[in-house]
């Protein structure tokens, strides 16, 4: 897989946006065993290729909708990181007022519909979005990340025949990361991915490595520019693997630490500056900028956030009804 | 100008007025086109707006409603009809998780302006999976509006504001009411959501019922007046908001109260409007404990007999009054 | 295709079943215009091929989960037309006591686990009729009847794909009759047929002309052999035809005429009947005599539904609760 | 012989001893094995009982639903577990038109011996979609019965009693219950269903509290009595069928009534105690408006201030005391 259309500058900035996912969750799960979140969270901690590479390949003015792990899909569509941080910590600053956190955060300013706490909620959700762009006549696409778990629950059948029939812009995407809570995939699936599943949609179906970034890319971008072009809707698989538990209560007595290792091993952030440096197009200084870079922007983020009000209780009924 | 319409006319003349006066609405639903939908409420539809805004869907309850949110994020506003309000038990997560709960996750940045009309109730001898009225659970949900006309001039004035109005809103049609006709204005009038109508004003005895029980507690009154009974009948029309004052003032004039409604008595919507009496000053001008008259704690049977005797008749009605008027 | 196993003698029993099928819903239809009906009906005239075809490759003690279209499930499994006729007319000698009427008919003791009011509302529970087989560890199977258009509800998906991941012994079968209500298939479905889903579950998939019996019949027999024997779930679709409106207050605005007639010219019956004439395993002197005994069989059914005595409702409550 | 366990301990001490003594028993849910649930109330079972009996499933609640319905038709006792009360609202369908009416409709020739198993409410920082008590609509629910132990003693005797019982059980678990402990026997014994307990005798005011209610009204008791107030406490345990008897009974005694509980007020279980009273005659004994204390009209929200003020708090029951004692 070459660095195809993207160009160096591209390459780049999808480095960047890893960077500050990996960090911005990496200072949550620090934030998090400090005691300093009320709630529950799900990190994305080794996916970050999937979210980075399928937003690369929308326009500002596409939608998404995003899935209980949904801080990369939020970055990578250009979310503000202080308003999430805000969020993340029940700001009244943050992007929902405090009122929705980390499963819940979304920014209708970037096209991010929302990330969603009901596996597979947002599938239904997003083929509306594409038959409200197919009555509105723009070329918008919409992208609804969903795990490969949510493959099993009754609104991904009804929400990609909905879009076949209608062939409508929306790409669906699984990020299958192996495992649904403790459920391996090998044994939720009868079918060796969820890609096989296509056909039943007489869509495309096509797998790739969710660990290479350029490859998410390349194919997202390919299903994008179908939806674009009034083809329908696709159905991508990006294989990939999360490494931190599912949630903050995860023993994982479902799998071994050897095959953590081995996935870690594959690092998609790790493999990109490898090959960046590679080609030539960073310097080692130029990466440690960028993860400086990230480092910074999180750490400035949680000032933001630790700096904001909390929502004042007195205004608890107010965003009940438009 | 107002004219005589059926209660299904009444609801498709809302529905054409908002389809031609908002180039946002469309409707969605399984056999709402060629077919007129399963109660002809849509019929001719299709042939006006087109299949893109008038838009049949296979089978798939939750997907459709999942559709409507969709769209109703993105700028439309889309009305979904639920064949059979049974249906609906296979949108709840859409209805109750999503649509309701949006605006307030997102911390009011969201709108989901759409409709849900559905056909519910007993009466037609299709048994226990296509008789629901579960109206109650709704109006347990923050977030989500629930509607329920009685009159056509009601339907189509409540369905227009329901159309307008930037919310989820959960429209209960009656299908034993559908072929029932009144004055309707051709005008597109809004009857604003959240204000009760007295139906019948009257000085003994309150009845609040909603949905068929409406015009059967009408009638039931026009028997107690040749008794000598003066009833009056308050329809609270919304159900969510529940315009509690307009039922308040009612019961602090009459001191006596039937509540009568077609679902399961428990925790059916009389549940909660004998909670407000029984939580506001009100209750201190009973002269004699509440009255709910409410379907049988039972499925809806086939049998007709028996599908009478589930859900509260006409004389059921009468005796309530009667027997708060004695206590 | 020819009469492969099933022998003259069980053929002969097929056709009787579809005689007494067709004889029970024409005077279904006849009494539901006489307004001697309070409710609704699903008609099955056309497609009674299925029903039978499937019940004969089942044993007493296979279940079958029926649909609003069901009673040629009911009959083909086995049910007492007396007793599925009072249930009709609402009577306390009905299966269900009156209660259910014919969107609810079930006959537990033919294992007919009952007709459904809701699409695709039994497929669920035919996956837990095969977990329930499996754990017992009885050799029996379970038929799970559906019509093309509940392929599009999500409770098709999450059922099939229980069955196949714990390789239980179900078949599903399809009745494809081409519309539902007034949707046409073609329209429902982006895929040609709803056996084109079957790979999704890794299961055989199989489509079968559902206007010949024993082309049902072969192609059940080797489904239901396959669940028998362990090797799991098999999904079987029939494409067939109503002659029917889909229920009493259609226009049938959605079809023609034409198209009808082109479909009552393949008559299940008809060919049946033709077939066994031509094969000289019936004279037309026995054919007679099965088609009045069909109607006899009725007619007395319905003296016993009439001279059934009503539900009382002061029992209303008695069946709510075990 | 009876010994200290946690609440979550007490269900899989009543899961173990069912599954021990009838072989009829199965388990299903989504992580209910080698994860041992995603409150940790399976622990261990796997290991015990094997995957075939302790079955991990898919992410398909309606199915897992429906899978249950047809083993529990077929003769198998299947418990499921839903991994958080919201999502049983993808499985509406299966439970209400299914689960519930098979018996009725079918004329009473089945029986659907099934318990549904589902941690609710709020209080852990899970925000709207993680933080239901939808209890009211399956008590709406003919043919259902719904349990809400508030114990280990009783969640443990509750849940033997709703998996020996021949009817399909929604039996909800309260997650911020889990942790707490109490003597709980050790022999498998049943506490029926359908009977309300008083957790503290009292005369001046009545408390009706369901779910994590109950010790928070507890503990305003403690308070109050040191006001010298005697408040009595009852706990209906069972949701439907309800207790009536014994809360009417109880505010014959006080005249004075608080209702707390968790889900929202309008329509939450509450309703129905409130109306259950105001159409009896313990309505002459009321000395005051009924007071209830419930959710608020919203969806949950993720702030810990927010979601604490969303919910009824034991300063607020206290509260609600004087206030029904002042009027
Ligand atoms: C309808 C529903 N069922 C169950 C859950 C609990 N749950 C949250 S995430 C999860 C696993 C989802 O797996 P997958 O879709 O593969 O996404 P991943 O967590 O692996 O990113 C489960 C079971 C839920 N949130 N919603
Ligand atoms: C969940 C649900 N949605 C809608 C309906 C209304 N309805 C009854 S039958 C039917 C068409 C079913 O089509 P299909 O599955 O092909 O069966 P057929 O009627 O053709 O035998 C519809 C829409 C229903 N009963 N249940
Ligand atoms: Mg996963
Ligand atoms: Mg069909």
């Amino acid at each position: 897989m070459k660095t195809v259309a993207s160009g160096a500058a591209q390459t780049t900035a999808m480095l960047r946006t890893m960077l500050l996912i990996r960090a911005f969750e990496e200072k949550a799960d620090e934030l998090f065993a400090l005691g300093r979140v009320h709630g529950t969270m799900h990190l994305s901690i080794g996916q970050e290729a999937v979210p980075v590479g399928v937003c690369a390949a929308l326009r500002p003015d596409d939608y998404i909708l995003s899935t209980h792990r949904g801080h990369g899909h939020c970055l990578a569509k250009g979310a503000d990181v202080r308003r999430m941080m805000a969020e993340f910590l029940g700001k009244e600053t943050g992007y929902c007022r405090g009122r929705g956190g980390s499963m819940h955060i979304a920014d209708l300013g970037t096209g991010n519909l929302g990330a969603n706490g009901i596996v597979g909620g947002g599938l239904p959700i997003s083929t509306g979005v594409g038959l409200s762009i197919q009555l509105r006549q723009t070329d918008q696409v919409c992208v609804a990340f969903f795990g490969e778990g949510a493959a099993a629950e009754g609104a991904f059948h009804e929400a990609l025949n909905l879009a076949a029939i209608w062939r409508l812009p929306v790409v669906y995407v699984c990020e299958n990361n192996q495992y649904a809570m403790s459920m391996p995939a090998r044994q939720a699936l009868p079918v060796e991915g969820v890609a096989q599943r296509a056909a039943a949609y007489a869509m495309p179906g096509v797998t790739v490595d969710g660990m290479d970034v350029l490859a998410v890319h390349a194919a997202a971008a390919e299903a994008v520019a179908r939806a674009r072009a009034g083809c329908g809707p696709s159905l991508l698989e990006c294989v990939t693997y999360r490494y931190k538990g599912h949630s903050k209560s995860d023993r994982q007595r479902y799998r071994s630490r050897e095959e953590v290792e081995t996935w870690r091993r594959r690092d998609p952030i790790a493999a990109l500056r490898a090959r960046l440096l590679a080609e030539g197009a960073l310097s080692e200084a130029d990466a440690a900028q960028l993860e400086a870079w990230a480092r910074a922007a999180v750490a400035e983020a949680v000032r933001f956030a630790e700096a904001s009000p909390e929502p004042d209780p007195g205004t608890l009924l107010d965003e009940v009804y438009a | 100008m107002s004219r005589e319409l059926s209660y299904a006319e009444a609801v498709r003349e809302a529905l054409r007025q908002a389809l031609r006066g908002d180039d946002r609405v469309l409707l969605l639903g399984e056999d709402i086109g060629v077919y007129g939908g399963a109660f002809g409420v849509t019929d001719g539809l299709l042939e006006e707006f087109g299949p893109a805004r008038v838009r049949d869907t296979p089978i798939s309850e939750a997907a459709i409603t999942g559709c409507a949110i969709g769209a109703a994020l993105t700028g439309l506003r889309p009305v979904v009809e639920i064949q059979f309000m049974d249906f609906i038990t296979l949108a709840m997560e859409q209805l109750v998780l999503q649509a309701a709960k949006v605006r307030f996750m997102f911390g009011g940045r969201a709108a989901v302006p759409m409709v849900v009309r559905t056909p519910a109730g007993s009466g037609t001898g299709a048994a226990a999976q296509h008789s629901e009225s579960l109206e109650a659970w709704f109006a347990h949900v923050p977030g989500l509006k629930v509607v329920a006309p009685t009159t056509p001039a009601d339907a189509k004035g409540l369905l227009l504001a329901s159309i307008a109005d930037d919310n989820p809103v959960i429209f209960v049609e009656h299908k034993l009411l559908y072929r029932t006709r009144g004055p309707v204005p051709e005008e597109p009038l809004p009857v604003p959501l959240g204000r009760a109508d007295v139906k019948r004003a009257g000085t003994d005895v309150t009845v609040v019922a909603t949905g068929v029980m409406v015009p059967r507690a009408l009638q039931a009154a026009e028997q107690l007046a040749a008794e000598g009974v003066s009833v009056e009948v308050v329809d609270p029309r919304t159900l969510r908001p529940l315009d509690a004052e307009t039922i308040l003032a009612s019961v602090r004039k009459t001191g006596r109260v039937v509540v009568a409604y077609e679902a399961v008595k428990t925790l059916g919507i009389g549940a909660e409007i004998a909670a407000l009496i029984a939580e506001s000053d009100a209750l201190f001008h009973l002269q004699a404990p509440i009255v709910r008259l409410a379907g049988a704690e039972c499925p809806i049977p086939y049998n007709r007999t028996l599908e009478r005797a589930a859900v509260p008749q006409v004389e059921d009605i009468a005796d309530g009054v009667r027997r708060v008027l004695a206590a």
